[in-house]
């Protein structure tokens, strides 16, 4: 018996995602975003989302999709507020959908940390404005830090260019950002990889994440350019 | 005080000759993180003799000029979301990785934009406390990158000063820039307030003052 | 107690059928860091019908075998600093990465060999307090793998049960053993005790409560 | 002007060493292991060192043969027991070297954290141990974690396959180790490599060191195959 990570259908890929789920979803702006798999989680219905990503959406597809389709209760991410993210802007407005915002490298790092086992850890980031209210304070070496806590989520939905069958991933050039963290840092990690390709392919020097951090994947070959779908106005379903 | 009485008149240094003079100050073989927005026009101003190696937040070390049209491929973008090149002796990395080389001290130089900077180096650039809040990097830039170059109108469109004494928005970071470059004169932070380097040829020092609510030190 | 008048009678499993016993029970397809020395014989034991993918912590997903003689690179090495080799599918990894497998709670099963195990989990399995202290990789592995299979003989080589109330060496980490395979018999760790689970066909239960000073639990 | 990180002489690359520094010394075992810089650090002749490594150094060459040349005061370590660890093991039972015993990952971790700006951190390795002795702890989630802090050095040592002018760099198999993770924390990192490439043969997607975190470079084709040396009983100088 071979270990094989391949789901065949995106729908049974996010069969598991319940309601209430907290959900990592990859990818900076449409660089790694893993539309197909937020597409599927739509179908699948699930309710009261938490999401964790850099941004809230673009458009009506997508996350944009996701949150008009009222499932996310609440986001955290780094940077909500885009001419191009109207879902999102709607609800806040009307105070129906809540937001946390952190910084981008705290929100890397505590993703990171929750990958690594590390509950807690001290940034200079945030030290003396709005973002460090609430937040314990340590001095080390005479210069102040705040205490960030790790950031874990039960799914991690995550874009990769290529996957063997173990879940070894490789990205393409910027898509990687959030999502080799991402895969660390959730109880289940779902993968839309646009080639799944042979083991024997896998250059054991190259590999960017490696399988462990992986449990499901599924081949999307032709992904959604999101650029192209703005313009010509989709919207999902 | 006459903040509201102050004309936005275009004095001074244009956009590009700020660029110019920031790209200048720019070392050989240096890291710079250039600001989505004004910031971005610098690296256009760096002279042939010296090589910069830039960074953008999103994973990219070696970024090269904006991509053109047939260049464009929408997973190689920079932090403003645009389509950008990467230079030979570039390489992508995870976001924990990229922003590990600005935490760590890594990147010699940030340049951005401002609401407001204080005397004491305080930079207030990413909420104006209305509206969607939304800070992407910009805190750990500040609290990371070895020095903070503030590049900025001297005054708001409204024709009020933008380098006070304290700042009025929510801050983006504590003590925490560098430098200020504005188009009527070039500014470094000493403990006792915006120590003036340059001044634009067409502004007097008593116009600058006037223009400036912060502790000038010539 | 007896303790000294314990014989060190070769009794019970030999070492390849306790590692037999542990490979049967490594799910298929669970990610496995096998320590230094007696752990490493499981590894041969593992049934055709199912796939176990190796860790080994100095940055070494997907282990194979040892190297052959015409295989040796120095440079491709395991824990214990011998040559190995990499299975097709497998990977390399910096130290913060591979210990983030670790501490993250990644890896499913780590098997390990103890001086001492405690009734309540605790385990000491590095230093006797004599000697260069070094602690490698263990106590990272034992907070950090989900599940703790410790590998050992049941009686010290003087006689001396392993299996304690409380361990009297200083500890590699507290409540963190999962299981305990001796060539007497293989027990589970709960809150009351040593939870007998299987015991070899030779010994008596009278003769094994002699021989483990912590509480057995039938 | 272009960027070039090389340097043409190994004596020249470390000649920046001064008496009292912290230096950290990449690889595991051999795998890694930059022993021709140790060899110039020998000559270059500073003393009251203090070196954070995985282990004490094997036989008399590389690291074994700095500590013999009794240039180290206080090695920083996971693992200083091993057989061939000669010279480590005569000084440390006569009192003449300091000892600080770190968990491997923890050690890892700590020099991470220097390299990414992160002063501390909270684990649960060593929890209950006498390597705890002395640690803030703080408990997450009920959980008992305790604070472990950044480890940073004036220089590190590292070896490398390949490497490029602006210090890009691959690493050989297992030999990667501790070597990204040092040339992160260092305030000047010094690489001995393999293969000095041209820049063209970098592939942006498959470098593990950013050219970021490495100041000097030397290149050394040849390098000592420690068991063989020791095999012969080389001893340096």
């Amino acid at each position: 018996m071979e270990v094989n990570k391949l789901i065949n259908s995106i729908n049974d890929a996010v069969s598991e995602v319940f309601d209430g789920s907290t959900i990592m979803i990859g990818g900076f702006g449409e660089a790694g975003s893993p539309v197909e798999l937020i597409h599927a989680l739509i179908d699948n219905g699930s309710r009261n989302l938490t999401i964790i990503a850099n941004n809230a959406g673009n458009g009506r597809i997508g996350l944009g999709a996701l949150i008009g389709q009222r499932q996310v209760n609440k986001v955290i991410c780094s940077f909500a507020r885009s001419h191009k993210s109207i879902t999102f802007k709607e609800q806040y407005e009307k105070n129906e959908i809540e937001l946390e915002v952190v910084p981008q490298g705290t929100l890397a790092e505590r993703i990171r940390s929750a990958g690594a086992g590390i509950p807690g850890f001290y940034t200079a980031t945030a030290v003396g404005t709005p973002l460090a209210n609430g937040k314990e304070s340590k001095m080390f070496d005479g210069k102040e830090y705040i205490l960030e806590k790790a950031l874990s989520a039960d799914f991690a939905f995550v874009k990769a260019e290529n996957a063997d069958r173990y879940g070894n991933l490789s990205f393409n050039k910027t898509a990687r950002n959030f999502n080799p963290i991402m895969c660390m840092a959730a109880k289940q990690t779902i993968v839309q990889v646009k080639n799944f390709i042979d083991v024997k392919e896998t250059d054991p020097e190259k590999v960017i994440t490696p399988g462990i951090f992986v449990d499901k994947i599924v081949e999307v070959k032709n992904p959604l350019i999101e650029t192209h779908a703005i313009e010509n106005g989709e919207v999902y379903p | 005080m006459m903040k509201s009485k102050l004309k936005t008149l275009k004095l001074g240094w244009t956009r590009n000759q700020i660029a110019s003079k920031i790209a200048n100050d720019l070392p050989h073989g240096s890291y710079v993180n250039l600001g989505i927005g004004m910031p971005e026009l610098v690296s256009q101003f760096v002279e042939e003799n010296k090589e910069i190696i830039y960074h953008s937040e999103n994973g990219l070390l070696g970024m090269g000029p904006p991509a053109l049209e047939n260049e464009v491929d929408y997973e190689l973008i920079n932090a403003g979301k645009k389509p950008v090149t990467i230079l030979p002796g570039g390489s992508f990395c995870h976001h924990a990785d990229s922003f590990s080389m600005i935490r760590g001290g890594h990147i010699d130089i940030c340049v951005l934009g401002a609401m407001e900077v204080s005397e004491n180096g305080d930079l207030a650039n990413w909420t104006t406390g209305k509206g969607i809040p939304a800070v992407g990097g910009a805190m750990d830039l500040v609290a990371g990158a070895k020095n903070i170059f503030v590049m900025t109108d001297h005054l708001t469109k409204y024709g009020e000063p933008k380098l006070l004494k304290e700042c009025s928005l929510p801050l983006t970071g504590k003590s925490v820039v560098t430098r200020v470059y504005t188009n009527y004169a070039i500014f470094g932070i000493e403990k006792s307030g915006f120590k003036l380097l340059e001044i634009n040829e067409d502004i007097n020092f008593d116009y600058l003052k006037k223009c400036t609510e912060g502790k000038i030190i010539q």
